[in-house]
């Protein structure tokens, strides 16, 4: 099997804009530098040619984007969805975030996308170019020169633990459906679950304190979608702008993961995303792996309509004391 | 900014003793907003409400904060009081600085303290108070009783007597309940069947009055006044508009060995029966457990004889659904099982009986028409020990019985010692008690007439064993006045169980969403003040379910709550909680979590329309919240993640300064 | 907060108006005493707490936040409270995740007829929290008195 | 499948006929008896009050045995078994009594509470099953009238032992039933005998123990059935003479591995 | 009150226990006692003879050698004060004593006979002994 790439997606935007499919694409383009892929709107197959990349750093998930994109005119969106991302896709079809009727969905399988932050650690910094044709990576740097890395070592942690290369939604798949994977992805939570109380509170002191609120990880973060955020409202007790110390550093993450709990589909993005390197899907997962010990497994995005945990309840679900029990002793 | 009045009340002693009222007083006058504060020995009392609402006027007040008692307790009284000044009334905030503070607090300095920290949280939320107006919802005029024993019958005739509709729910296949099998009844000694009876034809020929019998209840949704309640009819097998009740079946019927639960098993009915003669509606039942051509598809003997053609072998359970404006309960109560107790050897020997089993043996319609005879071998008994407070009065770490007095038990045993005296003057009765309770009109006369006149030996002590021996019962007990231990041979021992509220309740409880206490009793709104209706608006209590209640007390109570009853019906339109959930559209995503969280389904959705910062317009899906439907619990609010829902009278931003008050 | 060198804890108590609100004032009617310390706000239903009022206590200068409804399957409203035990399940287990102390949090069904309860609950949350210490892990210095 | 069992002083003296059959019959129902290698007399009668701590530690000692090997804890003799199972109760619900008795121990033979105690009665109940049991009956005891005898010390208190309801017990009379007699119910059978008074007051021992068998005797049953050393002793002795038989011989018998007695 | 012994009555109360202000005056403990008739006080009289710091008395009684430990009045009493503890602690609190011993090693060769079970001896040891 073939795996997907650049020209293929071009290929494939263009036919639909072409045919009627749909009267705009989304999809990804070049930033700023190689690496550095943002997602894109592209209204002409001419654009289309010009400008859409695909490849090993297109990690972003563009289902987010449908929600506001889905709202202008009454065309159709194309968009090209990675197994990931059709999780994501599902989960804001169950929260009625957008108009299914108005999109049609490329599902295209993925074997794992580059972390940039990887590269960076093997290559150095001022990178110049980076490409990469699916088996390694070129990259060149100011001060090195060129140096070729393995693309399978610079393969993002999201990836390796990933959950699931099964596409759960599209209209049109390009590659092969994939398999639900079973991962370790929650090895990381278990082993902060393990340590002790103080050893836990400084390992997250010491990440949560590099948050600069820079707000990376909610404006990417396909769950949160909302009208006004409420650290943006200030009606809503909540909105603060920046952290001015370490409680706000806290609150706003321990907020922000409680606000997606049960509808984060772990995708990883607000980790890719943040500047930091703050692994703040750990935050996400504990909550997932919470979830799967206290009430059964349960993953968001799997089938649309599906009843998220924190609006349902059984007449014997655990008690939050034993819960918190179980949450620091459950490393099965 | 708001204009707010402190009023401070010393309840007398109860506040003042441990909280310096004048100083919370002072230290209230300079929160934000406070312009008048002042303190009262009775804020309650016409001249404290005075006080008040002069005060509105002369300081053109815009809201007020009363730190009293709990606001359980008289939050509507100072509610009324404001709107009484021109106020709205939900600019009242109570800060309860009695129960939660003076009465739980001994030292004056700290009681102040918290007093005035309670005081700032309460000013701090009327500061973001804003007027709140009740929405209106009509009135089904029509009542649901569930339960048809003499407290169901009673509240469900007083109810159809105002002119109101009323349906009573009953498992069993005929009202009457626990007083149908009574023989006679403390203290006049009138027969039960005499006094019950018409009461049950009453209910069955009222035009007013609908009797489901052979049914329960098994989905009620709604609030007060517009409940929606699904009424399951058990398949009886029988068409009840084509029987006449006639009992030919039932005496027909092949299946002869079927244990008769009105005379509680101890002698035998058909698989189809009538209860009783007396039974309303007097429809014949076919028992599924028994019959023959249920089972097994031969017999039929009961369709063959039956000349009005009622028998309906494929006959279904029924649902049935209607609309109530108010519910009664009136589940009553039930004898424990004796099981825990075997000490009395209840389940060894045929001749350890309880009360209500003694009372079907003395009933002139029960298994010896009247006649006392033991069940071991039909002999008249000599020798009687009543056994009091089997399972009563027992402490809750013993694991058996209950905590409480069941109440009843002193008098009819009483009554049955003294009716035995009376019938068969050759007979010893002994009764075992801890205490004689005998409040009530001419009860202790009635004790000392069972003493006095009738010979009956009342002995302040408890049995310890019963033991079985040839044909005899070896009764061991205590005799505490004397400080013996004594030996009787008795022919026939009757236990005096403590009674339970009917198993029935507690599912019935959590479909009412009406609250009940570790014993499985209904609580009222309040004990004193409310007693016949529950905390949930429209949900009314009579009878046992209550507590445990004797029948004059049950016919009283069943009144009153038919009176509560008739008053809600009469009106036309009830005014709402307005403390409901509202979603700001301008924030709400449209995504269904409050939905998903609602009990009532108070929320619906629909497509509207916004400007955009562009210009532009989008159609977005919003969320909308139907005031009459919600109950105000706020569910929602923690469910919306953009903060969009927020609920009136207990606002995200109100609870926060609370918590910023106390906190500060 | 500190009273004559000895640390009493400040205790935020959310109590549902149906049952703990009411076991609250039972504790009062009987006399069972709990510390002042223990400061009660009352909201219609334990559903109603959100968690940002809890970070929010806690911003504030708490020392621990219990939040009191119905037993489950007591709630006046039905289903309120089978809400809060799992979203307080899922954030007192981030807490401690985060390594908040555990026993600075506590969630207690307390019916109202359950004064008794509501006080020895009081008496022991307030003993196990005074026994922490002061909340530092979860504070705002800004707000610190 | 293996379980520890505490034969108590008593089984090794006096009542060796129930040790010996208990044995017997454990081996035919495929339960191997481990006897712990150094086990102690439990003292006798169990003194409720808390701060006995020295007397209850053979107790616990035996606990531990089982505990390491995982085993449930067996026992015969009804004053055996009610003492080690309140003592183990004790451990488990009595926190200050638990630390205090590990504070008699050395930190390796500190016990946690975590053994099983059963009655041997239990062990036929509830591990063998009273069907196996019966299939392994090779003479059944037909015709046989037995009225079985609890005394106080095998259901109470009904809290800690949990083993049959105390006031209207069946497990012994499901027993009898098994070993194909007829089971006798009779009210008195879990009254005390007289137990140890008999030492110093045979006057209220025999009070007692004639109340019972003349119960007995008027429910017309041949024999009284009992797991307790203490209660055959007294009401054989002070009794109106039924004869009393173990459980475990009456269970040999039935399972034909009983000697004869004349051939003694 | 007379002889208001209130040390020893906590005492007793600690060791045994249970809790005498529980005692609803019943009677079913002395209703079922098996020993009844050798004790010169009743058990419902020691709750209530505890309870009020009468304690004397019973350090001197017959009963607290005749309860036989069988709990009966344990398993049956209704509001678990559980008698027996009650005994057993007055009993404690008396043959502690130095020389207290009800019974001793010396006279119980006297009492034997060949059946007597030996757990019939241990137990009267620790019940009666020190």
């Amino acid at each position: 099997m073939q795996k997907i790439n650049s020209t293929m997606l071009i290929e494939k935007a263009a036919q639909l804009l072409e045919n009627g499919t749909a009267d705009r694409v989304l999809g990804w383009k070049k930033g700023e530098f190689d690496y550095d892929i943002t997602p894109a709107v592209f209204n002409s197959v001419d654009q289309i040619k010009k400008e859409f990349v695909f490849g090993d750093f297109c990690g972003a998930n563009l289902s987010k984007y449908l929600v506001k994109e889905t709202r202008k005119g009454d065309g159709k969106v194309a968009v090209f969805l990675k197994p990931c991302d059709t999780y994501s896709f599902n989960q804001l079809l169950t929260e009625k975030r957008f108009d299914r009727e108005k999109v049609y969905a490329v599902g295209i399988s993925c074997e794992g996308m580059a972390d940039i932050f990887k590269v960076k650690q093997i290559a150095g910094d001022g990178i110049v170019s980076v490409s990469s044709d699916g088996e390694n990576v070129k990259v060149e740097t100011l001060y090195d020169g060129e140096k070729t890395i393995k693309l399978s070592d610079v393969i993002a942690e999201r990836c390796i633990n990933c959950k699931s290369r099964k596409c759960v939604a599209y209209d049109e798949l390009m590659g092969e459906e994939g398999e639900i994977i079973d991962s370790d992805r929650f090895d990381m939570v278990s082993k902060i679950e393990s340590m002790s109380e103080d050893e836990r509170f400084g390992f997250w002191q010491n990440e949560l304190s590099k948050c600069i609120r820079c707000n990376a990880c909610r404006n990417v973060c396909p769950a949160c979608t909302c009208e006004k955020c409420v650290f943006d409202n200030p009606d809503s007790c909540a909105q603060n702008k920046a952290p001015a110390d370490s409680f706000e550093e806290k609150m706003f993450h321990i907020i922000r993961a409680f606000h997606v709990a049960g509808r984060c589909t772990d995708c990883g993005e607000c980790s890719r995303v943040c500047p930091q390197n703050i692994p703040l899907h750990l935050l996400n997962r504990k909550f997932i792996k919470d979830i799967d010990t206290f009430y059964g497994e349960y993953q968001a995005g799997a089938q649309v309509g599906s009843r998220a945990p924190l609006v349902d309840y059984t007449e014997g679900d655990i008690e939050p004391g034993e819960a918190v029990m179980k949450g620091e002793s459950e490393n099965a | 900014m708001q204009r707010i009045g402190v009023f401070v009340c010393w309840c007398g002693s109860n506040i003042a003793g441990t909280v310096d009222v004048k100083a919370v007083a002072e230290a209230l006058k300079n929160e934000p907003g406070v312009v008048f504060s002042t303190d009262y020995q009775y804020m309650c009392s016409q001249a404290g409400q005075d006080i008040i609402k002069n005060a509105i006027k002369e300081h053109n007040l815009s809201g007020i904060v009363v730190c009293s008692c709990s606001p359980r307790m008289h939050e509507q009284t100072f509610r009324k009081t404001a709107q009484a000044a021109g106020l709205n009334p939900y600019m009242v905030e109570i800060s309860n600085i009695r129960e939660q503070c003076s009465w739980v607090h001994k030292d004056m300095e700290k009681g102040t303290e918290k007093a005035i920290i309670l005081g700032k949280a309460a000013i701090a939320k009327v500061n973001l108070n804003a007027p709140l107006t009740p929405g209106e919802s009509p009135v089904t005029k029509r009542a649901l009783v569930i339960g048809g024993g003499i407290a169901g019958i009673q509240t469900a005739l007083d109810i159809a007597d105002a002119g109101f509709p009323v349906d009573i729910v009953e498992t069993k296949p005929t009202i009457g309940g626990k007083m149908a099998q009574l023989d006679k009844t403390f203290p006049t000694l009138d027969c039960a069947a005499c006094i019950l009876t018409p009461k049950m034809v009453d209910a069955g020929q009222s035009d007013k009055i609908r009797i489901f019998s052979y049914s329960e209840v098994s989905q009620v949704k709604g609030f007060v006044g517009n409940f929606d309640v699904t009424i399951k009819k058990k398949a009886r097998y029988v068409k009840e508009d084509l029987c006449t009740g006639c009992g030919l079946c039932t005496e027909k019927c092949p299946q002869k060995k079927v244990p008769n639960e009105f005379n509680l098993g101890m002698d035998n009915r058909r698989a189809i029966y009538i209860p009783f003669a007396q039974a309303v509606p007097k429809v014949a039942t076919i028992d599924a457990d028994y019959c023959t051509m249920l089972k097994s598809g031969k017999c039929g003997v009961c369709s063959k004889v039956c000349t009005a053609g009622a028998i309906d072998y494929t006959q279904k359970d029924e649902y049935i659904e209607e609309k109530y404006g108010a519910i009664v309960v009136a589940t009553g109560y039930n004898p424990i099982s004796m099981d825990k107790f075997d000490e009395y050897a209840y389940n060894q020997s045929k001749d350890v009986i309880t009360s209500l089993e003694f009372e079907r043996l003395t009933n002139a319609a029960g298994p010896t028409a009247g006649k006392l005879l033991r069940p071991s071998d039909n002999k008249h008994p000599h020798t009687i020990v009543f056994v009091q407070c089997v399972g009563s009065r027992c402490a809750n770490c013993a694991e058996k019985g209950k905590e409480y007095c069941s109440k009843i038990c002193c008098m009819y045993t009483a009554k049955h010692a003294m009716l035995t005296r009376d019938k068969y003057p050759d007979t010893d009765v002994y009764v075992f008690y801890i205490d004689v309770r005998t409040p009530g009109k001419s009860f202790d006369e009635f004790y000392r007439r069972a003493v006095e006149e009738y010979g009956v030996h009342y002995i302040k002590g408890m049995v310890g064993k019963i033991a079985p021996e040839g044909d005899v019962l070896k009764v061991q007990a205590s005799d505490l006045i004397n400080n013996k231990q004594i030996h009787i041979d008795a022919d026939l021992v009757v236990l005096a169980a403590a009674i339970e509220p009917d198993k029935s309740a507690r599912p019935l409880a959590t479909m009412l969403t009406a609250s009940m206490d570790t014993n499985d009793f209904f609580t009222e709104a309040h004990p004193k003040l409310r007693p016949v209706e529950s905390p949930t608006a429209g949900v009314f209590l009579s009878g046992a379910c209550q507590g445990p209640k004797d029948i004059p007390e049950t016919v009283a109570q069943a009144g009153a709550a038919a009176s509560k009853v008739i008053g809600l019906l009469a009106k036309d339109k009830l005014m709402g909680n307005p403390c409901v959930a509202h979603s700001n559209e301008l924030m709400c995503n449209g995504c269904s979590s409050c939905e998903r969280v609602c009990p009532y389904g108070a929320i619906t959705y629909s497509d509207k329309e916004f400007r955009m910062p562009d210009r532009t317009v989008a159609i977005r899906r919003v969320a909308s919240v139907n005031e009459a439907v919600c109950q105000g619990c706020g569910a929602c609010t923690v469910a919306c993640p953009s903060g969009a829902m927020d609920l009136k009278g207990f606002a995200n931003n109100q609870i926060v300064a609370e918590v910023d008050a106390i906190c500060k | 907060m500190q009273i004559n060198g000895e640390f009493k804890p400040l205790i935020v108590a959310f109590c549902c108006n149906w049952c703990s609100y009411a076991g609250a004032d039972l504790a009062g009617n009987n006399r069972l005493a709990y510390p002042e310390n223990v400061k009660i706000i009352k909201v219609p239903c334990s559903c109603r707490v959100n968690p940002m009022f809890i970070l929010r206590a806690f911003q504030r200068g708490a020392d621990g936040v219990i939040i009191c409804g119905c037993h489950p399957g007591d709630c006046h409203y039905t289903s309120g409270n089978y809400y809060t035990r799992r979203r307080m399940s899922l954030l007192f287990s981030m807490l401690n995740f985060l390594g908040i102390e555990k026993e600075r949090t506590r969630v207690e069904w307390v019916s109202a007829a359950e004064g008794a309860k509501f006080a020895a609950t009081m008496n022991e949350f307030t003993e196990a929290v005074a026994a922490l210490g002061e909340n530092k892990r979860l504070e705002d210095l800004r707000c610190k008195r | 499948m293996k379980v520890t069992y505490f034969p108590g002083c008593t089984l090794r003296t006096k009542a060796k006929d129930l040790d010996k059959y208990a044995r017997k019959c454990a081996e035919i129902l495929d339960v191997t008896l481990e006897e712990p290698d150094d086990w102690q007399c439990c003292g006798g009668v169990f003194t409720t009050s808390r701060d006995e701590i020295a007397t209850k530690l053979s107790s616990v000692r035996a606990l531990k045995a089982a505990s390491d090997k995982n085993q449930p804890l067996v026992t015969v003799c009804s004053t055996c078994h009610n003492v080690i199972k309140q003592t183990n109760y004790a451990m488990q619900n009595d926190e200050e009594f638990s630390s205090r008795v590990n504070n008699y121990l050395s930190k390796e033979e500190n016990y946690d509470g975590s053994a099983k105690v059963l009655h041997y009665l239990e062990l036929l109940r509830d591990t063998v099953g009273f069907d196996k049991v019966k299939e392994k009956v090779v003479k059944p005891l037909e015709g046989k009238k037995i009225a079985a005898y609890y005394g106080c010390l095998l259901l109470r208190p009904g809290k800690v032992m949990q083993m049959d309801d105390p006031e209207n017990p069946t497990i012994m009379e499901d027993l009898i039933r098994a070993l194909g007699a007829e089971a006798v119910v009779t009210p008195y059978r879990n009254e005390c005998c007289g137990s140890y008074i008999s030492l110093e007051n045979p006057e209220s021992c025999t009070k007692r123990s004639t109340k019972i068998t003349k119960n007995v005797e008027t429910y017309g049953a041949d024999m009284i059935l009992t797991a307790c050393p203490m209660c055959k002793y007294n009401l054989e002795k002070y009794g109106s003479g039924v004869p009393v038989v173990y459980l475990t011989e009456l269970l040999a018998e039935a399972f034909g591995v009983k000697e004869d007695e004349n051939a003694k | 009150m007379q002889n208001k012994n209130s040390s020893l009555r906590d005492e007793i109360i600690r060791i045994s226990g249970t809790n005498p202000r529980k005692c609803m005056l019943c009677g079913k403990c002395s209703a079922t006692c098996p020993a009844f008739d050798g004790m010169d006080y009743a058990p419902h009289q020691f709750v209530n003879m505890i309870e009020n710091g009468n304690i004397e008395p019973l350090l001197n009684s017959k009963s607290i050698y005749q309860c036989l430990s069988c709990f009966a009045c344990l398993e049956r009493c209704p509001r678990t004060v559980e008698p027996a503890k009650l005994i057993e602690a007055v009993r404690l609190s008396v043959i502690r004593k130095q020389g207290a011993n009800h019974l001793k090693p010396d006279n119980i060769p006297a009492l034997l006979d060949e059946d007597l079970p030996q757990q019939a001896i241990v137990s009267a040891m620790r019940k009666y002994n020190k």
